[in-house]
């Protein structure tokens, strides 16, 4: 019992360092986010709080925090407060699979350095990425807003067109690892990352995964140039912290798969396994922000034709190569 | 006791933290109202990057926005719209007045602006400038972070202790007890402002120094093409229509109102040429005329009153009471017409005919005619104001209407809160006869929205994104400037044509001083031309930069923002080198410029020249041929050449739809015709047009630009004629002759001859023309202004009905839209 | 020492302990948020103020409205989709078990799946834009 | 095919030509520490110059008070004791100006000019209204050899008429007189 209360203190403290380290990551992802954009636009970005801006992030929290919530007439009060709630929520559960070392021993014990490793990790994260619908979809539609409405909309379409590809451009992956796990997936590829075999996967994953973390050039369910704000247009203070930090929480988780899946997730030489991860995220991050700072936006019509015309075939056609490969030289 | 002070101390603590947050998380609202936002939006680009305050997040939406900058002129029809916005900001707010309009009206003593945002909303800080440059506004910026910091104390309304400061905590001011109502300032008020709106300069009964100081106004030579037309009109309607005999800039018939839209017809699909543009639609009133004036004294004066009627009758120069006045533009061989006809207020034959079944641009010039003179015209489909709001009570271009707003009842908090613009669904059940029953999806874009490009208010019945009907809203930046050319003088007028499109800077100076030149046959040297083109050319590289910028972003493109603001600063650099200003040059006069060149100007030029070619392949490599930004423009917004020239559609957009329409080329002007430049055409007629078109614009301008560099004639850059130009100031200093010409031109202003001109240039937006009427005054008689953008505007319907809300976005920003030609 | 029964509640397994766990920090943390963001921080309520914004103009009619048909119809092309997808993603763990026969069947299903995407594709359902009225003229 | 090919490669050349930008330097100015110098005819906060023997240039002539577009100019004249002309008070209202500079080229004695400095924000709308003595600097501005009063035709201390420069010495129109 008392080894219990030993591990469960462990499980606390590793768990509150995760979701702690997670946070703090995506609060300065936003800082990376407007330094590294700003470099792009050979501009300094954020410079005057702290040095280099560095407490940017937290000056941006307390002031939203002490921000007034507003909550328009006509809103339904309910769904209004857990829309970003089901967002930020479902993308830092998404975190949970992501493995980020191999096992520790502490206390004998072998202490795992992943949350959880359910077996079926994998489809956990579409799970939880569906869920995350929700949130935008209630969202839009609780504040009484039409742009919000339109916002929302946009989003429940553009993820269950995503959501499909998204799976689908996978199925090569656990092919090859014959499990959803996430854990295994990453010892599937002790030689080699996945990358290397499955390239069409890798790109048909991350414009899928791109859209689902609705940046541009998929970034329509908020495009302000169009929608105003989308589907956050009514939320104030820190309820709309709670949609920006699920966005950014939504890019490290991203990059966290990415890295899992593709990337060889941990493994890297010389350097400790989570530092590794954590260069791949960043890379991942960079990545994204970069083509931030690049591409225009589609249009709603033209995301859901690449999504049902273009990548969910290529991805159904990738399974079957795969499959005929796999039995060919696999044996 | 000890609990107190420990809380009292936790509480200053948090009151640190708090406002040191609140300062470096100064998120802006993306707001503006007119030339200030452009200034504003600068200030986030690269040079000046407001982002290293930490303010860089620029919240489309007022609920996560924590600063208001009220960038630019408060307009009564916005009023409502800039409350409500500012209602909609969460506690804690801030609000930064920018520029002098925002401050307190600036310029626009006139009646459609409010007289200082602070009048319905508080205000933190005031910056001040016309438009402040971006480092004013940064230094607002950092008045304000230094105000939080040290005169809030948060943190008990934070824990909702009671007491405690937090946001703007000052008052509205109250006009006339905390606020002067007079532009000097206060302690004015009774004492008479130089220059009264209603009526110019009271009586005269014919003036000595007329004839001395002033030649009569230019005459042209008609041409054979023109004398044939005029035989043929002759032929056609007899005494109906009758030729003007002296003209200053084109030939001008003067038709009765029964036979105008027969003559109007007749221009348009029989004559020869065929001009197939309706260029212009307006109207004078000419109540005030000098020598009808006189007319009416004589009258009183007798008592045979039948005797006077028919003596007035015959006197020449007699004027009726309005005048509508049409200009059509010929694209064959390229040419204009004027056709005038008059129009008594009390007892005449019935109403004008509406010309909307010849023109459908016609709709929205008789609905300003009708708004601005209260004139109305028979069988139009939609009569109804069109600038001002409805609510509003007689019309503004009248003589007898006041045109000064502090002359009025001041704009106040109340009137903010009553005076809403028009339900969605009743502006389309009165443009489009939708049954008020029925519940369609209305969405208002505009006029507070990031891609409207100003306070364009579009009208939008949905059916999911798709747009199944659109309805226009204009009017939200009404500057009332054709009221401003009556009132101010010929020479005092030219920082408001400017602000007529505050991206083209001197490109408008120009049309509005050909205009007065044609009139009073000025003759420009050879340098001060040059220098014209020379800055017509740079504004229209600067503006075609914006517009790049801003239609890159519209598609969702962020970058491309912030590359060609550096290079538009580099221009903005050698027109601050040249006129003094950035956006606003204020360096063009009647009869030449402000001042002569100075020096450094030729390096900075060629160092423009040098690089800009290659930045500008680089931003193309952004968009060009990038796969979304094909997909968004090309095939989208299309319209065909026919219904563009139908239309009255001038400019790039015009040319994207395969004419090569360039005033430039076809009529030029100050020099033009010898530089050696090409029209780029395009014939899509889609956005991909519009941009393909614009770009290789610039590339033209860059031509132009080299040429005038290496061709520089030496010699003066103002004219000698002093009866019309303020004196060089060499001279002015040292000689009395010249200081003599220099007060008289400063004071009562240079006095233009009786008669009228239209001057066009082309300015980036298209065909950009003063129609100046003079009645031999230190001002203007009528002040019209023809803009490109209210022409250009008007088919927006067209393009976008059937699309999406998404292409609507992109038509806008391929359009290249602003809203003070629109709304004027 | 012996390891403790990886049972469902044991704390040094990655397992559903764990994720309740994680899951419980995780919303404590945000009702935390939410708790701040809606105790701390004045409140001034104002009609305008709670008012939907729309471009600065009172909103006409109802920000509920129905949607256009070609919305649910992807809505049930996802779900018909999303179901075969299940088929797959089960084969796929099992895909070196089953096989040769396994994989001729499963092909045999995924080209009826394409058949079938193509053949709404060609029956128009997947166009959302409803082709402009200008887009041809 | 080859439509793919062209598109990716147009996206890439896109992002390339954004990530080139990384490597070149900033071109921000940081505004508070560092202010660019401004050209001279940059149209900055108004004041009222003095001539080079130190004495006022303005002679309250009016000409700033009339060209002004938007009246935020106005003063009174006075004489003092030795002849010359004066304003005993100068107002501007820098709510209303619009830095046009007009006045600046309508002063015939190079009195009232326009500087570069646009750094005067105020929290107070009232404290735009600027006095005189807010106005009147110490020096010449841009204009820095011009003296009103050597082209007058007034006596002063710099001579009596037809002393002045570039000044014929005045007639004796009696001894025109047949």
């Amino acid at each position: 019992m008392l080894l219990w209360i030993a591990g469960f203190i462990i499980l606390l403290i590793k768990l509150t360092i995760v979701l702690g380290v997670v946070l703090f990551l995506a609060g300065y992802l936003v800082w990376v986010e407007r330094k590294f954009l700003a470099r792009l636009q050979i501009r300094y970005g954020p410079n005057r709080a702290g040095p280099f801006g560095l407490l940017q992030p937290i000056a941006d929290i307390v002031k939203m925090i002490t921000k007034e919530d507003t909550v328009p007439d006509g809103a339904d009060r309910t769904f209004f407060l857990i829309a970003p709630a089901v967002v930020a929520l479902t993308a830092l559960l998404m975190f949970s699979v992501v493995p980020f070392g191999k096992d520790i021993t502490l206390l004998g014990q072998k202490v795992p350095l992943v949350v959880t490793d359910l077996n079926i990790g994998l489809l956990f994260v579409f799970a939880m990425s569906s869920l995350s619908v929700y949130g935008v979809a209630l969202g839009g539609w609780a504040s009484n807003s039409k742009y919000g409405l339109l916002g929302g909309i946009r989003g429940a379409a553009q993820m269950i067109s995503y959501e499909l590809s998204l799976g689908l451009s996978l199925v090569p992956i656990v092919m090859m690892a014959h499990s959803f796990s996430m854990v295994d997936i990453v010892q599937a590829q002790q030689r080699y990352p996945f990358i290397l075999f499955q390239p069409v996967a890798f790109l048909i994953f991350v414009v899928s995964a791109m859209a689902e973390s609705k940046r541009i050039p998929f970034d329509l369910p908020e495009a302000e140039n169009e929608l105003v704000a989308g589907y956050h247009t009514e939320y104030s203070g820190m309820r709309f912290g709670l949609f920006f930090l699920g966005e950014y929480v939504h890019i490290m988780v991203f990059g966290g798969i990415l890295a899992v899946l593709f990337l060889g997730g941990w493994r890297g030489p010389f350097l400790p396994p989570v530092v590794w991860l954590l260069i791949k995220i960043f890379l991942v991050a960079l990545f994204m922000i970069w083509v931030r700072g690049t591409l225009p936006r589609l249009r709603y019509d033209q995301l859901m034709t690449l999504g049902w015309k273009v990548l969910i075939p290529l991805a159904l056609i990738n399974i079957l190569v795969t499959g005929a490969i796999g039995l060919i030289f696999g044996g | 006791m000890e609990r107190d002070r420990q809380a009292s101390r936790f509480l200053s603590i948090a009151d640190r933290v708090i406002n040191w947050s609140r300062k470096y998380s100064l998120w802006p609202m993306f707001f503006g109202l007119s030339c200030c936002f452009v200034e504003e939006a600068a200030t986030f680009t690269s040079r000046y990057d407001m982002a290293r305050f930490g303010a860089e997040v620029m919240r489309p939406s007022p609920r996560q926005a924590d600063l208001l900058i009220v960038s630019g002129t408060v307009f009564k029809k916005i009023a409502p719209v800039v409350l409500r916005l500012y209602e909609q900001m969460p506690e804690p707010k801030w609000v930064i007045s920018m520029g002098s309009c925002a401050n307190s009206g600036g310029m626009f003593d006139v009646y459609s602006v409010v007289q200082g945002v602070d009048q319905i909303i508080p205000v933190d800080v005031y910056v001040p400038g016309c438009p402040p440059r971006p480092e004013a506004l940064l230094e607002g910026l950092v008045i304000l972070q230094e105000k939080i910091m040290s005169t809030e104390k948060p943190s008990r309304k934070v824990f909702h202790l009671g007491g405690g400061t937090q946001g703007t905590d000052r008052p509205v001011l109250e006009i006339g007890a905390t606020k002067s109502r007079d532009p000097r300032g206060p302690g004015y008020e009774g004492i008479p402002i130089r220059g009264t709106s209603i009526l110019p300069g009271g009586l005269h009964w014919g003036n000595r120094s007329d004839l001395m100081w002033t030649p009569p106004a230019r005459r042209i030579e008609l041409s054979e093409a023109d004398l044939a037309l005029a035989a043929e009109m002759r032929e056609r309607f007899g005494d109906k229509a009758r030729l003007e005999p002296h003209s200053s800039d084109m030939l001008t018939f003067e038709v009765d109102r029964g036979s105008v839209k027969d003559v109007l017809r007749f221009l348009k699909n029989e004559s020869k040429p065929k001009y197939k543009r309706l260029d212009d639609l307006t109207a004078i009133d000419e109540s005030a005329r000098r020598n009808r004036i006189w007319n009416k004294g004589l009258a009183e004066a007798s008592s045979d009153a039948g005797a006077v009627e028919s003596f007035s009758r015959r006197q020449p120069g007699r004027y009726p009471d309005f005048t509508v006045v049409y200009q059509l533009l010929s694209f064959d061989t390229a040419g204009r017409v004027r056709i005038k006809s008059g129009l008594e207020a009390e007892g005449g034959a019935g109403l004008p005919a509406s010309v909307t079944d010849i023109w459908p641009s016609a709709n929205w010039y008789e609905r300003e005619v009708f708004d601005m003179f209260g004139i109305r015209f028979e069988g139009h489909p939609n009569l109804r104001r069109i600038l001002m709001p409805e609510w509003w009570e007689g019309h503004p271009l009248r003589k007898d209407y006041p045109g000064r707003a502090t002359e009025m009842a001041p704009y106040t908090l109340e009137d903010a809160r009553k005076r809403q613009p028009m339900d969605a669904m009743e502006v389309a059940a009165l443009d489009h006869k939708v049954p008020p029953g029925e519940r369609e999806f209305f969405l208002n874009i505009g006029p507070h929205h990031v891609s409207t490009h100003g306070l364009l208010r579009c009208i939008a019945a949905l059916d999911g994104e798709t747009i199944k009907s659109l309805d226009l809203e204009i009017g939200y930046h009404h500057r009332a400037t054709e009221k401003l050319g009556e009132r101010q003088s010929w020479h005092q007028y030219i920082p408001y044509t400017d602000r007529n499109d505050y991206l083209a800077g001197s490109s408008l100076e120009f049309s509005y001083v050909t205009a007065v030149e044609t009139l009073a046959d000025i003759h420009i040297p050879e340098r001060a031309q040059a220098v014209r083109v020379l800055l017509a050319e740079l504004y229209r590289l600067s503006n075609h930069l914006v517009w790049m910028a801003t239609f890159a972003h519209d598609v969702g493109a962020m970058t491309p923002n912030f590359y060609t603001f550096a290079e538009r600063e580099m221009i903005l650099d050698i027109i601050e080198l040249i006129t003094g200003g950035r956006l606003h040059a204020e360096f063009l006069r009647i009869g030449g410029l402000a001042a002569d060149l100075p020096e450094g100007w030729k390096e900075a030029v060629d160092n423009l020249t040098a690089i800009f070619p290659r930045r500008l392949l680089e931003y193309e490599k952004l968009l060009r041929e990038n796969p979304i930004f094909l997909a968004r423009t090309k095939g989208i917004g299309r319209i065909s050449l026919e219904e563009a020239m139908d239309w009255g559609v001038s400019g790039p957009n015009l040319r994207a739809c395969g004419l090569a329409w360039d005033l430039r080329k076809k009529l030029p002007y100050s020099g033009y015709e010898n530089y050696d430049f090409e029209v780029p055409t395009e014939t899509a007629g889609d956005c991909y047009a519009r941009y393909l078109v614009r770009v290789e614009e610039m590339r033209q301008s860059i031509r132009i630009i080299e040429q005038v560099v290496r061709n520089m004639p030496s010699g003066r850059h103002v004219t000698e004629d002093y009866r019309y130009a303020i004196p060089e100031r060499r001279e002015m200093l040292k000689d009395i002759e010249t200081l003599i010409h220099h007060f008289v031109n400063v004071t009562r202003g240079m006095k233009i001859p009786v008669g009228e001109a239209y001057g066009a240039t082309e300015v980036p937006r298209g065909e950009h023309g003063y129609y100046v009427v003079s009645d031999g005054l230190g001002s203007a008689y009528r002040m019209r202004v023809r803009g490109p953008g209210f022409a250009n505007i008007q088919t927006l319907p067209i393009m976008a009905t059937g699309e999406s809300i998404a292409d609507l976005i992109s038509i806008i920003g391929s359009m290249d839209v602003i809203l003070p030609d629109i709304d004027r | 020492m012996q390891p403790v029964a990886a049972g469902v509640m044991s704390p040094f397994h990655a397992g559903v302990f764990s994720l309740v766990v994680f899951t419980i920090l995780v919303m404590l943390f945000i009702a935390s948020q939410l708790f701040l963001a809606a105790w701390l921080g004045e409140k001034k309520k104002s009609p305008e103020k709670s008012r939907p914004y729309e471009c600065g103009i009172i909103p006409t009619g109802s920000a509920r409205f129905r949607y256009p048909v070609p919305f649910y119809l992807v809505a049930i092309f996802f779900l018909i989709f999303d179901v075969e997808g299940a088929f797959i993603i089960t084969w796929a763990v099992v895909y070196r078990k089953v096989g040769l026969p396994g994989y001729e069947q499963m092909s045999f299903f995924i080209v009826l799946l394409l058949a079938g995407l193509f053949y709404i594709w060609k029956q128009g359902g997947l166009d959302w834009r409803e082709t402009g009225k200008r887009a041809d003229s | 095919m080859e439509s793919v090919w062209e598109a990716v490669k147009e996206l890439l050349s896109g992002l390339g030509t954004v990530f080139i930008h990384l490597f070149r330097k900033p071109i921000t100015e940081q505004y508070p520490e560092y202010k660019r110098p401004l050209p001279e005819r940059a149209r900055g906060r108004i004041i009222l110059t003095c001539d080079p023997d130190g004495g006022e240039r303005c002679v309250a002539c009016r000409l700033c008070s009339a060209v002004c577009p938007v009246n935020c100019i106005s003063m009174e004249g006075a004489e003092r004791p030795d002849g010359r002309r004066y304003a005993p008070w100068f107002r501007i209202n820098f709510a209303r100006c619009i830095l046009c500079g007009f006045c600046e080229e309508a002063c015939p004695t190079s009195a009232i000019q326009l500087t570069t400095d646009y750094e005067f924000s105020k929290t107070d709308i009232l404290s735009f209204v600027y006095e005189k003595e807010d106005l009147l600097v110490n020096h010449q501005g841009k204009d820095k050899e011009y003296n009103f009063y050597r082209y007058s035709g007034v006596t002063t201390n710099y001579g009596d008429k037809g002393e002045h420069v570039g000044e014929s010495k005045p007639v004796d129109i009696k001894s025109n007189m047949p």
